[in-house]
């Protein structure tokens, strides 16, 4: 956190200085660990073990903040008959499928619940690969399915039996009991390398510090999410934290500190094949042929989601505008169709299959900051055209003209029949927007000055090239070019370049009613008589107000602040707050008063906006067929879900369990400690002759390797590397090496070293440090190789790119690439030139085993 | 450390420095510059002294060719100033004030006026005008003459360079001794026989006084001393002794022989400017390694 | 001759109180009048980091149209004022001569980049989004169900771009049916 | 001290550093640079003019103070003895004053010795120390540096004509002389911003409080009840560097809490202002010259 988030860091250090204690997990020894109490090293990729240790340890010493987990989490939920545990099938869950390498999800429901599984569409592509599910390949049309529940709960069909005593022998909890059994603190200890007294201690401080008088918060950024079990190193958080009562509640939650300025913003309103804003999923072809359909899952049931026709109706108004009518649906057909995965490293695909033709970067680097970097070029110098937005002349926008695979013969510039266009971007501070920032703040930033020359902001990019293809299209009679003529596109423009106003934008997300601007997503409603471009930000711009922009200082306000900027939902600032209430809707202690039931006021008060029905009483009971927020019980904190509580067990959302387990990165250097099954049995390989895996236990790449942050610059260092002042100060790639490593493979402190993977091989200068350090692993040491991954080949501070090692392997829900564990091999000295390179990562491949003869 | 200087590994650090790197600056003047300035100025300086009192005793030559030293030296002192100035245009600067806590400001309130009269003097001895003020104006640059060839030392001195602060009681010794052997050796080149004497006598003064103060410097410094000893600055030292030693033994020898008494001039001289340049070198040596910064700090606060 | 000669440095001190001239009577003219530049900022925009999602404040100053300084908005109940050093290069990132100002264009099989007006490049870009849809345009899959979209258009975004940038993204492409709409969200 | 001639009564501002806080992010370099438009690079190494080498110093390549570096973040791993790494079991409750306690890596298995230890990362922001005695203020011959009404030490830029002198005085290094400029740089505890009521740019920016700035009185107390707080959490390391007023500098404008020996960090142990001494230098001088003189005459007037 001091390392990528140093100025959120200030809040640690000030806890730190109140009296709170602070642990540090991390495979490397960081600036974080420099301020810590306590840094235990862990092994990259074994979260999950780890943190199950840790709910093991909670469960078998009962030290379950117990009032809170039989009230508010599914603790009691009875588990039907047939589901079958990991513990029972050694490493899968019951319904998994060999032949489809996935599972049928139906038997993880609640007893006595309908299930309402989506359906599934078809399956697309299968061919096998060197390594993943021995069936060789498994549809693909589930992709990232899971990730439109990134504000709410997935879809169960009602509450389900529940024993309060928790005594049932098919009782979430103790389900849980038994999963959790075999992840001892010896066990933690094997898989994960730390030291067992080191790990009960924190333990007991993580323990010790829980329940009504306290609250333990955990951190964490894209160490957890990026491996092939991401969804689940986080859900594995959530269930500690519902078990030691720490979410919704002050000082508690599992805080995700996200690496961009707006990349809240970006799922939020997403840029994201499978999402429409406000974690609306795209239409399925085949699941959704109409609104009707698309909204089944949800509409109807208890929770907040139960209002999606409001929100999905909502939307297709602010796109199609008096287009769009109950008559036509709404214009939902003017929605184009998902038939599976569309995700960036499908694109890849598609580009280099050349069915990819045109491509749009906006402010990224795919090649630098990708996964296997190198298929990432060869896909764009298989395109017809490529434009690419941005303040500098980033790698992507060269690699036609200076890209490795320019030295290595494997491209020739005057064969690439890319065309290119740069077109230079505006900065922050020559455009008006908002950011929404990992705690969903919405912050408005105002234009300072004009951008230079011909750099334009991404809005005037989109909005006028939209303008122009209406224009272009305006006469057309193709209904295909209906959605684009029918678009409501009408900005307001203003100043010199006719920029687009950017407030207008929000006001259209925020949303419109009869009586004007919405104050907030419960006004939306399904008959067409509002809009809103992302329910969930609704509210921003109430009262023709930019709830955005509110700037009162910190100072003239309560320590939760709400004067300043807006959160998404409706200005709250901590979810699901009312659980830092008692059933009875008084606080837990008085030292984590935060929300609490006014009898007098007859609503919710405290510093915060209620994550609940304002007017809602404690003792709330709903009539028997009550959908939506009426379902709701005046005790049923999580809002979102379909039972109103928190999911120690999920019966749904998740593709790959519904409970998190222990599985090896897909690149490991041992195998699984805990069950037969190695890695997440439906991890989504990616099959490409340069994207091979490499074998487990590998004499040929016997290190672990992740890649990380520097303070001094930023992801593929676009930002970063380009200028002096930061340049300076971290001037060179390098790899963190431990002395024992150092001694093991010969390197020196400032010299050069060789990594090789099976994907490519890059040099780094070697930095000999203590605090990388050998792990002992199942009884035998395992080194870890640190890579920074902020380089390439343009700019001032330049160095090969850490992430043209990686391969991809995706996680199963989110289709997350798997950056932060991988094998490789460290050698001294630099990396062969020209087309040596490629054949030195072949010979490496051919040793292991993993080389096709042909090729 | 390895051959490039680099760490073989991160260096754990112990207890005495931050990787090996220097605490203080090396001094950021350039050479030859500076040397050549501290040399030039003792020169001058003794020399318009060695003028002054040469005058009324009646050595017309000693004095002729002192106050044209005095003035050529004090210039070539002044343009070494100068060009090693990283604003040589803003000299004049050096006049906006007058501190007495700056030996480079009391300094150039001596060399200003010092080369001023000097030049003036010259002026007049070698085109026989102006003869009372050239008279006078020698007069006075004798009398800043002594100044001249000693503030130099405490101009080294003031700094926090080890091996030139610790030395502040010796340097001006050396400065004024060397000067002394200097300015005796320019006489003993350029003057006959019958002038031999008492500049012989001075440069024997100014040997035994430079060479007994170097010695304490190589010796009596502690831990410093040895940047005295060692290194470029131990040979030019070195070199000083062996070239003081052969003026004063060709000195004895050319009461008679001009040659020998030239050579001894030139090894004066020669002796003079390694006497500046090596301990120009001690104080850079002693900048470069931080234990001569820590460890004597350490020995006064009572730590070891 | 007084005024005249108080100009004079070694005056000042001969006759003032700062007798060793370390102080007042040394200090130059500049020096006396010496302000914080951006005391008379024409504009201070309320901004926020561009960097990472920890949301610091920054006031970005201008004067004469040009920013004179970024720094943190002590106002700010996340950062208090405070930035790393990423943020506070932010001028360096809006202001440094390494950033690009006018549009390149490369040919296809060129060697090296040419210049093309902004204008131009719209038209031609757009003009490539309406071929390139055409042409790759698919009404069903292979099953005969409906998508109206084409995979041949894909878009890759950073995320420090803004809420307003991403939805007209989003909305725009998928009017014209493209799909492959991503985010380093998923990265 | 010596009056600096202000009328108007201002508190003496400064830098209280707790490097105990300090994260290394590097901020204060940048903001420094960024206000003060310091050029990029003047690092240490050998492509200086770029800045841009790898020192392999832990994560700093910047090196140490200099005319293009007014704040520097050292950057220092340390093994710790295994016997100290923290093996008591957590207590119930919080603790009630902050235990620092610097982590260490994992506990001790196998391997060597080295390998047995944990390590610790010290990191700490330098700076100038705007010294009460500042030898660089003192020996500056043009006014150039001078003591402002906040009692900081600043160098003008536009009096420095370059002599260098300042840079080999500072008892810590700090001062520099810049490459193809000629002048002297360092920071000014941004002099222009603290004229119009604001803090300098690297303690607005400092994301930890480790740099505070304020009215030295206030933040001697201040720092004192730090370094009080961290004995009592058995944190006994720490210690204040510069704080005295009796030092060897009259105390600090800036000045540190540590958690190890002060050369550790590239800091001298026990400085002291060079021109302490010069008092003792001009006698020296002063002798030297009378010698100078005596040796004269007795040269000149002797026989012959």
């Amino acid at each position: 956190m001091a390392e990528a988030h140093p100025v959120g860091f200030q809040w640690v250090v000030e806890a730190k200085r109140r009296g709170a204690r602070i642990v540090h997990i991390d495979p490397r020894f960081t600036r974080t660990s420099a301020l810590a109490h306590e840094f235990m090293s862990v092994r990259a990729g074994t979260d999950i073990a780890l943190l199950g240790g840790l709910i093991n340890y909670v469960l078998t010493h009962e030290r379950d903040f117990r009032d809170y987990v039989t009230a508010y989490t599914n603790a009691g939920a009875i588990l039907r008959e047939e589901f079958a545990d990991t513990e029972d099938l050694d490493g899968l869950f019951s319904g998994f499928d060999p032949d489809t390498g996935s599972y049928d999800v139906a038997s993880w429901a609640y007893e006595n619940v309908p299930d309402v599984s989506p359906a599934v569409g078809k399956e697309r592509w299968v061919e096998p690969t060197n390594r993943g599910p021995s069936v060789g390949g498994r549809r693909d049309d589930e992709a990232a399915t899971v990730e439109q529940f990134g504000s709410g709960g997935a879809t169960v069909g009602g509450k389900p039996k529940v024993d309060p005593t928790l005594q049932h022998p098919r009782c979430v909890y103790q389900v849980l009991k038994r999963h959790f059994a075999r992840y001892t603190p010896a066990a933690v200890a094997e898989i994960c390398g730390v030291d067992i007294e080191q790990f009960l201690d924190v333990a007991r401080a993580i323990t010790e510090n829980s329940g009504r008088e306290r609250t333990t918060a955990w951190v964490y950024s894209v160490g957890w999410t990026q491996h092939t079990v991401g969804a689940q190193n986080i859900r594995s958080a959530s269930i500690l934290q519902l078990l030691l009562g720490n979410i919704g509640r002050p000082g508690g939650g599992i805080l995700a500190l996200r690496g961009h300025a707006s990349i809240q913003g970006s799922t939020d309103v997403p840029t994201l094949f499978n999402l429409l804003p406000g974690y609306l999923p795209m239409p399925d072809a085949h699941r959704h042929p109409d609104i009707d359909s698309y909204v089944r899952a949800d509409e109807g049931r208890i929770g907040f989601w139960g209002n999606i026709r409001a929100y999905a109706v909502s939307l297709l108004k602010a796109y199609w505008g008096d287009h769009a009518t109950a008559a036509n649906d709404f214009r939902y057909d003017h929605l184009p169709r998902l038939t599976g995965d569309h995700g960036t490293y499908q694109t890849v695909r598609d580009q280099l299959a050349g069915r990819g033709k045109g491509y749009f970067l906006a402010g990224e680097n795919p090649a630098v900051g990708s996964a296997n970097g190198k298929l990432q070029r060869l896909g764009m110098a298989n395109l017809e055209w490529l434009v690419v937005r941005d303040m500098r002349l980033i790698e992507s926008a060269t690699f036609w003209k200076d890209g490795p695979e320019i030295d290595t013969g494997e491209l020739d510039t005057e064969r690439i029949g890319t065309e290119v266009f740069f077109l230079p971007a505006a900065s922050h501070a020559e455009k008006d927007g908002t950011f929404t920032n990992t705690q969903r703040l919405l912050q408005w930033h105002e234009k300072a000055v004009e951008p230079p020359e011909e750099a334009r902001s991404d809005l005037w990019f989109y909005y006028h090239l939209g303008r122009i293809i209406r224009e272009k299209l305006a006469d057309s009679t193709d209904p295909r070019d209906l959605p684009v003529q029918e678009l409501t596109w009408s900005y307001p423009t203003e100043g010199p370049h006719a920029e687009p106003s950017a407030q207008a934008v929000l006001a259209e997300m925020s949303g419109f009613g009869p009586d004007g601007p919405l104050s907030g997503y419960p006004q939306l409603r399904a008959d067409g008589s509002t809009s809103s471009g992302c329910w969930i930000y609704c509210g921003v711009y109430a009262d023709g107000h930019n709830q955005a922009a509110n700037r009162q200082p910190y100072s003239e306000q309560s320590w939760v602040a709400p004067g300043w900027a807006w959160a998404w939902p409706d200005n709250r600032r901590i979810l699901y707050n009312r659980a830092s209430a008692d059933p009875q809707g008084r606080p837990w202690s008085e030292r984590k008063r935060y929300l609490w039931w006014d009898e007098e006021q007859r609503r919710w008060a405290g510093p915060d906006r209620p994550d609940f029905e304002a007017e809602k009483p404690p003792d709330f009971q709903p009539e028997p067929n009550a959908t939506a927020q009426d379902g709701l019980a005046g005790d049923e904190p999580f809002i979102m879900q379909a039972d109103g509580k928190g999911w120690l067990f999920a019966p749904a959302g998740l593709l790959d369990g519904p409970l998190p387990t222990h599985y090896e990165p897909v690149e490991s250097p041992v195998p699984n400690s805990l069950y037969g099954q190695q890695e997440n049995p439906i991890f989504r390989p990616y099959q490409h002759a340069g994207n091979r895996y490499h074998p487990i236990d590998s004499d040929v790449y016997p290190y672990v390797f992740t890649t990380y942050r520097l303070t001094e610059h930023h992801t593929a260092g676009g930002m970063s590397r380009m200028l002096p002042y930061l340049s300076e100060l971290q001037p060179e790639f390098f790899c963190e090496v431990s002395p024992a490593l150092a001694r093991e493979r010969g390197l020196r402190h400032l010299g050069w070293a060789t990594i090789v993977s099976a994907r490519s091989a890059i040099e780094a200068r070697v930095m000999v440090t203590d605090r990388i350090r050998p792990l002992r692993v199942r009884g035998r040491v395992v080194h870890q190789v640190g890579l920074p991954y902020h380089w390439g080949t343009n700019g001032l501070s330049i160095g090969d790119a850490a992430n043209d090692l990686l391969p991809i392997a995706l996680e199963p829900n989110v289709d997350i690439q798997e950056s932060k564990a991988a094998t490789c091999d460290i050698r001294p000295g630099r990396r062969p030139r020209g087309r040596a390179l490629p054949e030195l990562v072949r010979t490496y491949r051919r040793r292991a085993g993993i080389e096709r003869s042909d090729s | 450390m390895s051959a490039e200087g680099r760490p073989d590994r991160t260096p754990v650090t112990t207890n005495d420095s931050y990787y090996g790197l220097p605490i203080v600056k090396e001094p950021a003047w350039q050479q030859p510059d500076v040397p050549l300035y501290l040399f030039l100025g003792g020169v001058a300086g003794v020399s318009a002294s060695m003028a002054a009192l040469a005058r009324p005793l009646g050595r017309d030559a000693l004095a002729k060719l002192g106050t044209v030293t005095a003035a050529t030296g004090s210039v070539a002192s002044l343009g070494a100033l100068i060009h090693d100035l990283g604003r040589p245009a803003r000299f004049l600067y050096m006049l906006r004030v007058f501190k007495p806590t700056s030996p480079l400001s009391v300094g150039s309130w001596i060399l200003a006026p010092f080369s001023a009269l000097a030049s003036m003097s010259a002026t007049s001895v070698l085109t026989g005008k102006f003869r009372t003020v050239g008279a006078l104006a020698g007069a006075v640059a004798g009398i800043l003459g002594p100044a001249m060839s000693t503030y130099t030392a405490v101009l080294l001195a003031d700094t926090a360079t080890p091996a030139w602060h610790e030395a502040y009681r010796e340097l001006p010794v050396v400065f004024a001794g060397s000067a002394m052997t200097s300015a005796a050796g320019v006489a003993l080149i350029a003057l006959p026989k019958r002038d031999s004497a008492p500049v012989s006598r001075l440069a024997a003064v100014g040997a035994t006084a430079e060479l007994a103060a170097a010695h304490r410097l190589r010796t009596r410094l502690g831990i410093i001393s040895e940047t005295y000893r060692v290194g470029r600055a131990g040979s030019l030292l070195k070199a000083v002794e062996v070239l003081t030693g052969a003026g004063v033994a060709l000195t004895a020898t050319g009461r008679t022989s001009r040659i020998a008494r030239a050579l001894a001039g030139g090894a004066y001289l020669a002796a003079g400017l390694c006497t500046r340049f090596g301990v120009y070198a001690a104080g850079v040596a002693s900048t470069r390694d931080p234990k001569y910064v820590v460890e004597p700090q350490r020995e006064r606060r009572g730590r070891v | 001759m007084r005024r005249w000669l108080n100009k004079w440095p070694l005056f000042r001190q001969l006759t003032g109180s700062d007798r060793l001239g370390l102080g007042s009577a040394v200090q130059s003219g500049r020096s006396r009048q010496m302000r914080a530049r951006t005391e008379n900022a024409e504009k201070v925009a309320k901004s926020i980091c561009p960097y990472c999602a920890v949301g610091c404040g920054q006031r970005i100053f201008v004067s004469n149209g040009t920013i004179t300084q970024i720094e943190g908005d002590s106002d700010s109940p996340i950062s208090r004022g405070r930035l790393c050093p990423k943020g506070s290069a932010s001028k360096q990132l809006v202001t440094s001569p390494t950033r690009e100002r006018w549009v390149r264009y490369r040919r296809p099989y060129a060697t090296d980049w040419e210049y093309l007006p902004l204008d131009t490049a719209m038209d031609m870009i757009a003009d490539r989004v309406i071929e390139t849809r055409e042409r790759t345009w698919q009404k069903t899959d292979e099953a005969g169900a409906p998508v109206q979209r084409t995979e041949g258009i894909a878009s890759l975004g950073g995320a420090a771009l803004d809420n307003e940038e991403n939805y007209l993204m989003k909305k725009l492409y998928t009017a014209l049916g493209a799909v492959q709409i991503e985010n380093q969200a998923r990265i | 001290m010596t009056s600096t001639g202000y009328s108007s009564p201002q508190a003496r501002m400064g830098f209280f550093t707790d490097t105990s806080v300090c994260i290394g992010c590097k901020a204060c370099e940048v903001a420094c640079k960024e206000w003060n438009a310091v050029p990029a690079g003047d690092g240490p190494g050998t492509d200086a003019a770029a800045g841009m080498d790898l020192l392999g110093m832990s994560y700093d390549n910047t090196g140490g103070l200099d005319a293009n570096t007014w704040r520097h973040v050292a950057f220092i791993e340390q093994h710790v003895p295994a016997a100290a790494e923290p093996s008591a079991p957590v207590q119930a409750g919080p603790a009630t004053a902050e235990d620092l306690g610097m982590p260490t890596v994992g506990a001790p298995r196998q391997g060597d010795a080295q390998e047995n230890a944990g390590v610790r990362w010290l990191m700490s922001s330098d700076v100038c120390k705007h010294c009460t005695h500042a030898a660089c203020l003192d020996v500056c011959p043009t006014g150039a540096l001078f003591r402002t009404e906040f009692d900081t030490v600043v160098v003008q830029e536009d009096i420095c004509n370059g002599c260098g002198y300042c840079v080999p005085a500072c008892p810590y290094g700090v001062i520099g002389k810049r490459e193809g400029d000629g002048r002297a740089f360092k920071c000014t505890l941004c002099y222009d911003r603290l004229g119009s009521g604001l803090q300098p740019a690297c303690a607005t920016a400092c994301p930890t409080e480790s740099i505070q700035y304020g009215e030295l009185d206030e933040l001697r107390a201040r720092a004192e009840a730090r370094r009080r707080e961290l004995h009592d959490a058995g944190v006994t390391e720490a210690r204040l560097y510069g704080e005295d007023p009796d030092d060897g500098v009259g105390g600090d404008g800036a000045f540190f809490l540590l958690l190890d020996e002060p050369e550790v960090y590239g800091l001298p142990p026990d400085p002291v202002v060079t021109t302490r001494d010069l008092p003792a230098m001009w006698r020296m001088a002063a002798l030297s010259a009378a010698g100078v003189v005596a040796a004269l005459v007795g040269s000149l007037l002797g026989r012959r």
